[in-house]
């Protein structure tokens, strides 16, 4: 029975071609379930019969180690995400992203699309970063709380918000929209995705794992825009 | 000239047809089960229409096939006494003998709950709903809904059916009173001859 | 009991759902009568499309819904254009994406009341001198009412749990589209904040206990005491 | 024109609402029959519980599902212990997920169809030999088919589309429990990649469509010829 | 002795009650509408729970309040022709005339469905819809469905009310069959006095 890896479906495209790799040096394909990091922790809280859980957001993966589900020295935060702020593609000014930078100005009365800053892990960073920067004030007021980055995305490709705050990887493969700049580093908690293998996991899933944070796994996971460390 | 009719309609497998021409007071239809009654008098009120031929009423032009008239059931001004008796079953029997009344113009009515009341004898059935009404009752409030309406016209499908003698008998005065105070046309369907041979001006067999 | 907060959430659930079953409904009704008794090409197409909330995931409603009334979107322009309102990003747009996933179960419920009814009392009231008007609104609408009411029901339960069609096309913004279902679903997203997605719950559910006892008191109120018959 | 993947989507949808239906039919159908007959204290509760998938959003529902079905929930621990089976992450699990949230809508049109029926007709079919079982079985269910018929397209829609609940109970496991609105979903979180969401949602509309036809031919030819009454 | 009965039961605002006994034969019972004919019928049948009383026909007891028996209406072997039809209407004609047939024991059979569809004219009805059928020919189908019961006893609710008289005449033939030689104790509702006088051994009257 091969593996069974739950991931957070903004992985799907990356670690895909990392199973593919897998695969390639003639293991079983593990078995690949995207969905929400929040549902996917629940259900590996409820005793599911999984092997490896990769999380978009350290925060589920430490509710998920507190709850004992997690094999004691497995867990690995080895991709990392830059925000980005974008526009619809052909419109809005490059920005210099840096303390009380003009972006309330910037939006007018448009809206400022982004993942639900109290709940969603790419809203708390940007929270958290624009906070950082002095200008979370100036433009709470016009935040459009999405569901997922995917769906901020969305938003500001249809042109209902002008600019919207994304994952770099977000931004780099969605044509309807272009960057116009990045957040620095130091202005929020880093952004990185840590997986583990779960308790009864079994040992092909631990040779996968490995393989995901050897080099060569994570030069695939840079192929999609990720960082690694 | 009361009644001046000539129809015909497919129904199923079978031809209804009828013709016949009535002077002034009540017409008896007879005829056997299944000969086609009930379907001539839903072609006279509207509800069913005709293949072809006419229906005249007291002058007035109903439905003409061949002059393309079919004038709207509820601007006949006829007042039907279904077979079945059809009350309105989420209306109050005081609220169904009224339906008709209440649309009807001052003028056109000839006669008021108070009388139909009485002589069908619905007093104590005014706040029930039909549901609960036995089959002479249902009957009898059927009956006073159509009067009530302020029709120029009657058809009565086996109105007395299931009434006792007594009740008969009241009903049969004031159906007379309407056919001869009031010269309504009124067409009737039977299968009593004592019934028919009363109140009958004329006789039109069917079947 | 309830923090503001909550009760505001609750405040605006309620608005949006009453106002998306004050609309949907003659729209539903509308539909309903055309389904059972009208006889027109087309007919089955109208049936499917009038299901599609139903049958696609709520998600992609919700994108259809941002494509159409978006800024650049067919209706959304015109809205824009004719009217100066847009919806999107507004408690109306809620309110939108609301009756439209209600819309195919209270056309079902209805239309089944419709084809239920006894035609031939809608013809003896037109011999009673009732046009098809009166006729309509005195006999056929009171006699579908069981349908209109389940139909009723079943649409207020769906609005008030509404939540895919609802984040994706007007978002979730606090005061203006961050109905029970959305707070709920933000609740989810943290870890270890289980009480508050019990609390917010809970709340929906007892909203729509409410309005079930109300549904099922009316019912009763109607049905019982015509039905009559002891056999 | 398909590709084998998506035909297995197909397949497997097809496969989960179709069991959904099988089992949740009768179910649906008992309460159905309890709520338009029972006299029973609860009564009010059990319409309630019938609604709570209606009105809780769906994450919340699988959830739930996944607390009473999980390895350690009341269900899950019962069926493991009694009989050895799982239906967490497996396709059954999707079947009870799909059959819950069409339940509320299924129960809702049978009742209103049982609601309808003349008892009276009930009555005659005793005094001419017949048993309670066999009234039931040759006239009360052959008067409410309408309904059943409703019900069934409701919920077979429902089930087609339903995507909250089964992926936050059973997940997302290709040839599993990815159904056409969870692949969907799949689809809608690669950036650029609308072509393959359209494919798929045309697939699901293509599917209710179908059975949708299906239904109203088979209703039609139940009522149209019965019904006879020329006015 | 046929019928022994004694009967009280409340409907809304109306108390009915009864009691008599009738020897072997066709007891007719007659009274004005809303009288509480078709309700004692209906407790005959066990259709309706009478508050108090018992029914005994033919020897058996049926209902006793007091002794708290009552059995099922599907055991009474009761036919049973109701004043409103109450044709299946999911059902043709012809599943409608087997109903209680294809129910019955072979041994309890006293007629067949050929007799019936003759003397009742059914003949072209046999794969009709109900609801499509006229006034009196549903009231036949509802004379022949009972008969083809195989029941041991017969309620009729006017069964002739709206038939015409050539076709009365042939029912009354069957019914004076079905009295005198397989001897079935039959209660018997109408208003028509030469029909009473003609076929009841006996007379009940009411209200
Ligand atoms: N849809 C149909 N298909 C076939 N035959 C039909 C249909 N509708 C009506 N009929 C037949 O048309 C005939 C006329 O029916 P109608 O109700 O007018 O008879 P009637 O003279 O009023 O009889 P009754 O005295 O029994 O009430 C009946 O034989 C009936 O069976
Ligand atoms: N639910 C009820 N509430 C009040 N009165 C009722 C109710 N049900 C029946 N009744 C009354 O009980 C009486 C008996 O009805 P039943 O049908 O037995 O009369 P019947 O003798 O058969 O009359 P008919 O000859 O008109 O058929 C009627 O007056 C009827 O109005
Ligand atoms: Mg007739
Ligand atoms: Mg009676």
């Amino acid at each position: 029975k091969p593996p069974l890896v739950l991931a957070a479906a903004s992985l799907q495209e990356s670690l895909s071609a990392a199973a593919n790799a897998w695969a390639a040096r003639r293991h079983e394909r593990p078995v690949l379930s995207f969905a929400a990091s929040s549902a996917l922790a629940r259900q590996v809280e409820a005793g599911v019969p999984a092997d490896l859980f990769v999380s978009a957001d350290e925060a589920w993966m430490d509710d998920v180690q507190r709850k004992g589900m997690v094999r004691a020295g497995t867990r690995v935060s080895f991709l990392r995400n830059q925000l980005v702020l974008i526009a619809p593609a052909g419109r809005g000014a490059r920005m210099t992203i840096g303390r009380g930078f003009p972006l309330a100005r910037a939006l007018g009365n448009g809206r400022l699309a982004m993942a639900d800053p109290d709940a969603v892990p790419a809203g708390r960073y940007g929270k958290a970063a624009l906070t950082a920067l002095g200008v979370w004030p100036a433009v709470a007021g016009r935040v459009v709380r999405a569901e997922s980055v995917r769906a901020a995305l969305a938003l500001v490709a249809r042109g209902e918000a002008p600019y919207g705050i994304v994952y770099a990887t977000d931004a780099r493969a969605e044509r309807g929209v272009r960057v116009v700049g990045t957040f620095p580093v130091g202005s929020h908690p880093a952004i990185t995705y840590p997986v583990a293998l779960l308790k009864g996991g079994s040992a092909e899933a631990e040779r996968f794992r490995r393989f995901l944070i050897s080099p060569a796994g994570k030069a695939i996971f840079r192929r999609y825009g990720f960082g690694t460390r | 000239m009361s009644f001046d009719i000539a129809l015909r309609r497919r129904l199923g497998a079978r031809d209804i047809a009828l013709t016949f021409k009535a002077d002034d007071g009540l017409t008896v239809l007879f005829g056997p089960s299944g000969a086609g009654k009930t379907s001539v008098l839903n072609m006279v009120a509207g509800l069913l229409t005709p293949d072809a031929g006419h229906v005249r009423v007291g002058g007035a032009t109903l439905f003409d096939a061949a002059a393309r008239v079919d004038v709207a059931p509820e601007r006949r001004r006829i007042g039907y006494v279904f077979q079945d008796g059809r009350l309105f079953p989420h209306l109050r029997v005081r609220a169904n003998l009224l339906y008709g009344w209440r649309l009807a113009a001052e003028a056109d009515r000839w006669i008021g709950l108070d009388e139909v009341v009485a002589f069908l004898g619905l007093g104590e059935l005014l706040d029930r709903w039909p549901r609960s009404l036995s089959g002479g009752e249902a009957q009898r409030v059927a009956i006073g809904r159509a009067l009530l309406s302020g029709a120029r016209t009657l058809l009565m499908d086996e109105p007395l059916a299931s009434l006792d003698a007594s009740r008969r008998g009241e009903i049969i005065a004031v159906i007379e009173r309407v056919r001869d105070d009031l010269k309504l046309p009124i067409l009737y369907v039977t299968h009593d001859p004592a019934e028919a041979e009363r109140l009958g001006t004329q006789l039109v067999a069917m079947g | 009991m309830l923090t503001p907060e909550e009760w505001a959430i609750v405040a605006l659930s309620l608005r949006v759902s009453g106002v998306a079953m004050a609309v949907t409904l003659p729209v539903a009704f509308g539909l309903a009568y055309l389904l059972s008794r009208g006889r027109f090409p087309g007919r089955s197409l109208v049936d499917a499309v009038v299901h599609l909330p139903l049958v696609l995931p709520p998600v992609v409603t919700g994108w259809l819904l941002l494509l159409a009334f978006g800024r650049n979107g067919p209706v959304g322009g015109w809205l824009e254009a004719a009217f100066g309102v847009s919806v999107i990003f507004r408690w109306t747009g809620a309110a939108i994406a609301a009756g439209i996933m209600a819309l195919p179960l209270m056309v079902r419920a209805i239309r089944l009341s419709i084809d239920a009814v006894d035609r031939r009392l809608e013809g003896a009231a037109r011999t009673l001198g009732a046009g098809p008007w009166r006729t309509f609104a005195t006999i056929t609408l009171p006699l579908c009412l069981p349908g209109v009411l389940a139909g009723l029901v079943l649409g207020f339960a769906r609005s008030i749990g509404e939540f895919g069609a609802t984040i994706t096309f007007v978002s979730n913004i606090p005061g203006e589209t961050r109905t029970l279902p959305i707070a709920i679903y933000s609740a989810l997203q943290i870890p270890g904040n289980d009480d508050a997605v019990w609390r917010l719950a809970g709340l929906s559910v007892a909203l729509s206990l409410a309005a079930l006892v109300v549904s099922e008191w009316l019912a009763r109120r109607g049905q019982d005491d015509r039905a009559g018959h002891v056999l």
